[in-house]
């Protein structure tokens, strides 16, 4: 009972892979498919980790799929203009920071609902995008180099499972091996307290803000090069499920608490349910009735083990 | 007493402080000053101003008007960092832990962490907070979130916070409202306090307990109305001189002796044989129509988890009878059977803040207060004449009954959780730590309520840390250690030593619990 | 087993297609699945490598532009999985794309439409250029309007979707209010803009003159059509014809040949009150 | 100050009608448009003042678009198989307070975070919504008497202002001025203390689940009428155009609580916004920008007017 409350969901990412395995063994169940799920969950659980820094404060930050689009756009016209693709990934992620730093000013200084402040500076970011796309998809100019950051392996990985890694455990140690992370907690557990011992409770929550800004611009990034074009709207479907993602991982460790492993155990269990359930065949609409339902009983599975208490 | 600071010249200075809160002025010319190495209390009755006072301090507000002079120059604390760089540190009185933060994660918040290369070398925090504890509060339990941990260890958990470091004045806000006065916990901070003393720093004490001010402060400020009414040596005065400078009046008495009310009818009201809460509790109790039993215990002995059981608002195995009838239903059921609970942590399990103070106190029973009884539709003007009543009744001090609960002192937040079951027939109440934080005057009323409702026939169960209201109060003490009732106390031997004998678990048991055989018992 | 995959299954178009693909899929025996990614293109790529890894007999790509996806594309084809598009374009890897010309699709709606204004008058343009399909109808509006230099642009939107008629009929709406004595037509890049149109026209401004058009042949747009509302035409892409030839392509492919050509068109028509044998007063 | 701080994004909705009235005197500041704005924005906040219902116990109920999007399906195949109107209308809001009765037990009896169960329980109405239209908009059959209740005046005020008005008033007297409004703020408040004075929070949450899914459900029938077609995802715009109204709500009145008066002024600062910009010919992206600033702008005018505390 123990077991099934602190690692509920865990177990049931488990018992997911579990019965998909033993449902179509040779396609779910092979070892490159486990791999390339990495792959595919991989620019969400990047967007998804960007989300929890800002959840970890107790804000949302729901700009990240207008932040996604626009690093998309911004490359892609950038190429088209002649930049080198250091020069691009560089503009694009400082772009993305100051967007991000001024989503946290609003919230931080102005007490604004991060939900509003948010989804308002979002919108203004979709404008952007579309300005600098003319609304359409932009294709052309893209470097091959760049592409192949996004696509192929590297020592028997997927390169986009490589950043996943590499995001992951650079924001797990920031968030629960460094002061900073042991910061943004105290602020997000009880903001009072976290301004009464004098914690920079503004620095850190922009800080967090243009964190989770800039790894949406990774994640936009690396799906331009992945997909070789940039859809003006392509981060659309990246705000819930990486919400999603954060929400499962938040029921399943700790005490209801964002955290970087949880949210990957959140985008993984995405990740599988719509990869398992696809290689089955199963029918769109069954595919939205089961991923609900799957996500529904992990949730449950967990907060069953907690009704003892 | 250290006689410590005797005849030093003060090095923190408040020369006419003032703050207002719109139309409120919590301070308006309020004085105060701290030699080195004294302790030094604040005393004033519920809303006077302290708390508001100890915010200037920290830099949490600024002052309207007046100065504070540190070392004889003027200083502007701009924010708690400011505060911290004069070597102030705060006790404040609504606990401000991390609730997700263990007692090592809350003590290191805002401190530079120990480190080991670039992370956070989580054994060196928590050795250093360990050897803090093992002064303060040997108990404590270091690795269990805030969120999980009772008031008073919760209150342990902040003065174990704020001593982690040097410093030149240590402020302390009610430190001891919910800790026992046993030698193991008020006693054990009051050593530290001495300790602090004679190491030369200044310690800041605020109190509603007088007799812990006289035994423990050099010397005194009172406030009255946001403004310094007096201030000197502690053994220059006596209790009841504090008392006349906190009220403006003459010293009343301050609580009615306990023979000045009927004796119990002897019928048995409330009768309950319960498992409950963390492992291993259990407990047996027949309380009587018109008595008073106080409940007493260490910090964390299960007096609030008890209490909680009996108003169903905890799982229970075993039964629960009120005059005979089974209490079930949850809290709105034994709301129903005349039975009122007062939660002891009034910021979590007091009131809602999106409420103004006045639904606040109707929110209970709602349905008392309507224009037309069968149509659930609120009557405002019942609701704040309710209020009103109430405000008078229990002295409290607020701005507006449509304000905020937030917005009063703590004292007078207290009295709300109390306030909002007067005026109606009781049965059984169910009262934790009934007066924590409420200043004397205050007291005596909610006291003088307290025995109101057991004339009227009610059996009233109340846990208080306090031993002083405790003895007053109570006709019987039932004291629990580790879930459990450990003794029984009545008549003669219901003595201070017994009652602290008791809690520490070396106690005579007079009755030696026997769940088995408990109807027989009666 | 056959996988059918689109972003936008929800787009009445990309629905009638699927559907009658699905129907010729069934009488050839063909086990097909849709599986639809909400616009997504991310979510595309990555069900596109998950039904290759699940070793589909082919992948039918419905309404996309393989070009947006090209890498899964070309892994699926060189997975020895045939991928046939409808509505997309040719792309290395796909073996047969069966389409409407939507340049052409465009300038007949244009054309139709300039003709019906005697090549003078103001007209407003519902339009959504982040679909490549799409966009090239917009393209042909752009040439076509280089001809016809007495046609003006006055407002033009980027609709919103999901839900593009009620964004539609609330722009319709405003733009009646501002310019409502000024718009000869509305020019609308599919029929659910057009629909949304006519519901603002005929509650706000029911006897004006407005003529409005789209593209697609959409059943409701259709019947508006017949009722003589003030849709005066659809250019109706022959759905039946590009799923029958996309289902033939495929049988044969699947049989071990080769189409003879790479691309098929199937024919647009227009539908008008006269195509439909009504006359509207 | 104190005017601006109590009223702020209330004299912000005011300036912004005020500035496109000078802008458009002739269009915009019409009696005409401006009844026909209450006409554009009913529906968004019918829908929002459900969204508004959770929110005031401290939830989010992320399944409303899902299931406008239900209702208008379910309605036209309901017609389709041959029902009358009343029949369909009870038959669908029936429905939709049964799917919001599961939210709120979700979330209420088994403790789930609210943003997750209901996003995940929106996924599985979103599925069945697919299965009964199959994916496709559905238009034939309906009748033209159903039609009739998203269109046309009756006294001069459009059909669906009269919609939001009925919604609206009831919707305010059950928050303000009933037992139960009261009850949900508590709850709103502080869950344990209304648990621990014997209010019955877990009903009272799943009746406001109920509502917002009951509310969603009537915005989604008088979309269908409206539109004489019913799409299977054509709720979709409605979310977080929702939560934005009532964010926006939730600055402009009390402190900081959501309530009725306030979600409407933040869905009519919405519709207002896109109404003006449209009728000024502003091109899309500029809308988009253009949106996302005045609506920062109307929140922070409030946040400014409180600096001063
Ligand atoms: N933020 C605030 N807004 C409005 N009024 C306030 C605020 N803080 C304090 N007050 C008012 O200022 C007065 C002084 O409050 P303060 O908390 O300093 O009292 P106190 O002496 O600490 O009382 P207690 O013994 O009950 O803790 C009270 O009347 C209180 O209602
Ligand atoms: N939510 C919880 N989870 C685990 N243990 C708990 C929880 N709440 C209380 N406890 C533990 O249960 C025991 C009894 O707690 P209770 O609150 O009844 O004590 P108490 O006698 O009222 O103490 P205090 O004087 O601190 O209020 C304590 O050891 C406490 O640490
Ligand atoms: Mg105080
Ligand atoms: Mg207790």
């Amino acid at each position: 009972m123990t077991l099934l409350r602190r690692y509920g969901t865990l177990l049931a990412l488990a018992l997911i892979v579990a019965v998909f395995a033993v449902a179509s063994p040779g396609a779910f169940g092979t070892v490159a498919n486990l791999v390339n799920i990495t792959q595919q969950m991989s620019l969400l659980a990047i967007v998804a980790i960007g989300a929890t820094l800002v959840m970890v404060v107790g804000e949302f930050d729901l700009s990240v799929s207008a932040v996604v689009s626009f690093a998309g756009i911004a490359a892609v016209s950038l190429f088209g203009a002649g930049h080198g693709i250091a020069a691009v990934f560089a503009l694009v992620v400082i772009a993305a920071l100051a967007m991000g730093t001024v989503s946290g000013f609003l919230v931080a200084r102005f007490a604004v609902p991060s939900f509003i402040a948010t989804l308002a500076f979002g919108t203004v970011i979709g404008g952007l995008t579309f300005w600098i796309s003319d609304g359409a998809t932009l294709f052309s100019g893209i470097p091959p180099a760049f592409r192949d950051l996004g696509r192929g392996t590297v020592l028997g990985l997927p390169v986009p499972t490589l950043w996943l890694i590499g995001t992951a455990v650079i924001a797990w140690l920031l968030l629960d091996a460094t002061e900073f992370g042991r910061r943004l907690y105290a602020i997000g557990g009880n903001r009072e307290a976290a301004r009464l011992v004098g914690l920079p409770v503004r620095r850190d929550m922009i800080i967090a803000f243009a964190l989770s800004a800039g790894l949406a611009a990774l994640a936009g990034l690396l799906l331009a090069a992945r997909l070789g074009s940039a859809h003006p709207t392509g981060g659309g479907g990246y705000l819930l499920s990486a919400y999603a993602a954060v929400f499962l991982g938040m029921t399943a460790f700790r005490e209801g608490e964002p955290s970087v492993p949880g949210t990957l155990v959140g985008a993984a269990i995405i990740a599988v349910v719509s990869n398992g359930l696809t290689i089955l065949g199963v029918p769109s609409f069954l595919q939205d009735l089961m991923t609900g339902a799957i996500i529904l009983a992990a949730v449950l599975v967990r907060q069953l083990g907690r009704a003892g208490d | 007493m250290t006689n410590a600071g005797e005849g030093r010249q003060p090095f923190l200075v408040l020369a006419g402080v003032s703050r207002h809160f719109g139309a409120t002025r919590a301070l308006d010319g309020a004085d105060l000053e701290i030699a080195p190495g004294e302790v030094h209390a604040l005393v004033g009755e519920n809303g006077a101003g302290k708390s508001t006072l100890i915010k200037l301090l920290s830099g949490l507000h600024q002052p309207g008007g007046g100065a504070i002079l540190v070392d004889g120059a003027a200083a502007s604390i701009a924010g708690p960092l400011a505060a911290e760089a004069l070597g102030f540190r705060f006790i404040h009185q609504e606990l401000n832990l991390v609730p997700q933060f263990d007692t090592v994660g809350n003590a290191w918040i805002g401190r530079r962490h120990p480190h080991r290369g670039p992370f956070i070398d989580r054994a060196a925090m928590r050795a250093r907070v360990a050897a803090v504890a093992a002064r303060i509060a040997p108990d404590l339990p270091l690795d269990r979130p805030a969120a999980r941990l009772t008031p008073g260890q919760r209150q342990m958990a902040e003065i174990v916070r704020a001593l982690m470091t040097d410093a030149r004045l240590v402020v302390m806000d009610e430190p001891t409202s919910s800790l026992s006065e046993a030698e193991a916990e008020a006693e054990r901070l009051h050593a530290v306090v001495r300790q602090l003393s004679v190491s030369g720093t200044a310690v800041l004490f605020i109190s509603h307990r007088l007799d812990e001010v006289m035994a423990l402060a050099d010397g005194y400020t009172v406030l009255r109305g946001g403004r310094t009414v007096g201030a000197g040596r502690v053994k220059d005065i006596d209790r009841a001189g504090l008392v006349r400078l906190m009220s403006g009046g003459p010293a009343s008495a301050e609580t009615l002796p306990k023979a000045a009310r009927l004796a119990p009818s002897g019928d048995i009201a409330l009768s309950a044989n319960i498992a409950f809460g963390p492992a291993g509790s259990h407990a047996v109790i027949e309380i009587g129509a018109g008595e008073i039993v106080g409940l007493y215990g260490l910090v964390g002995a299960g007096r609030s988890a008890l209490l909680k059981a009996l108003w169903g608002a905890l799982p229970v195995v075993g039964t629960i009878r009120l005059a005979g009838r089974p209490l079930a239903g949850g809290p709105a059921g034994r709301i129903a059977q005349g039975a009122v609970y007062v939660p002891e942590d009034r910021r979590r399990e007091g009131f809602a803040g999106a409420l103004s103070i006045a639904d606040n106190l109707a929110l209970a029973h709602l349905s008392d207060f309507r224009r037309i009884p069968r149509l659930p539709l609120p009557a405002r003007g019942q609701i704040h004449a309710f209020a009103r009543d109430v405000g008078t009744r229990l002295r409290l001090v607020a701005a507006s009954l449509d304000s905020s609960p937030l917005t009063l002192s703590g004292g007078n937040q207290q009295k709300l959780l109390f306030g909002r079951w007067l005026g109606r027939p009781i049965r059984l109440a169910l009262i934790d730590e009934p007066t924590r934080g409420v200043d004397v005057g205050a007291k005596a009323e909610i006291h003088g309520e307290i025995r109101r409702i057991a004339a009227s026939g009610a059996a009233v169960i109340a846990a208080t840390s306090d031993i002083e209201e405790l003895m007053a109060l109570a006709d019987r003490v039932l004291v629990m250690n580790g879930g459990r009732i450990v003794a029984d106390l009545a008549g003669a031997v219901l003595t201070r030593e017994a009652v602290v004998a008791a809690a520490f678990g070396h106690a005579p048991r007079s009755h030696p619990p026997q769940p088995n055989r408990a109807a027989a018992v009666a | 087993d056959i996988a059918v995959l689109t972003p936008y299954q929800s787009s009445v178009a990309t629905n009638q297609m699927i559907k009658v693909f699905e129907e010729k899929a069934k009488t050839a025996g063909w086990n097909a699945t849709v599986v639809d990614t909400r616009g997504d293109m991310g979510q595309l790529a990555s069900r596109i490598e998950d039904v290759t890894a699940a070793k589909v007999g082919a992948i039918v790509l419905v309404s996309v532009d393989p070009k947006q996806i090209q890498d899964q594309v070309s892994a699926a084809a060189a997975a020895g999985i045939p991928v046939v598009a409808i509505d997309g374009a040719t792309a290395p890897g796909v073996m047969l794309n069966v389409t409407s010309d939507n340049f052409e699709l465009g300038t007949k709606l244009s054309d139709f439409l300039f003709d019906k204004l005697g090549h003078k008058g103001n007209i407003v343009k519902f339009y959504y250029s982040a679909h490549p399909g799409v966009h090239q109808r917009e393209l042909a509006l752009d040439a076509a309007l280089k001809t016809n230099p007495d046609i003006k642009v006055i407002a033009e939107h980027y609709m919103v979707v999901p839900g593009p008629i009620d964004d539609a009929r609330k722009t319709t709406e405003d733009l009646l209010k501002s310019k409502g004595d000024q718009i000869d037509a509305v020019w609308a890049a599919w029929d659910e803009p057009a629909i949304g149109a006519q519901l603002a026209i005929e509650a706000d401004k029911p006897d004006s003159k407005i003529i409005v058009a789209g593209i697609d042949g959409n059943p409701q747009a259709v019947e508006l059509i017949k009722s003589c509302s003030h849709i005066k035409g659809t250019v109706s892409q022959d759905f039946d014809a590009m799923a029958g030839l996309a289902a033939d392509g495929l049988t044969k492919i699947l049989a071990g040949e080769k189409p003879e050509k790479a691309e098929l068109y199937a024919p647009a028509k227009l539908i008008t009150p006269e195509t439909l044998g009504v006359t509207c007063p």
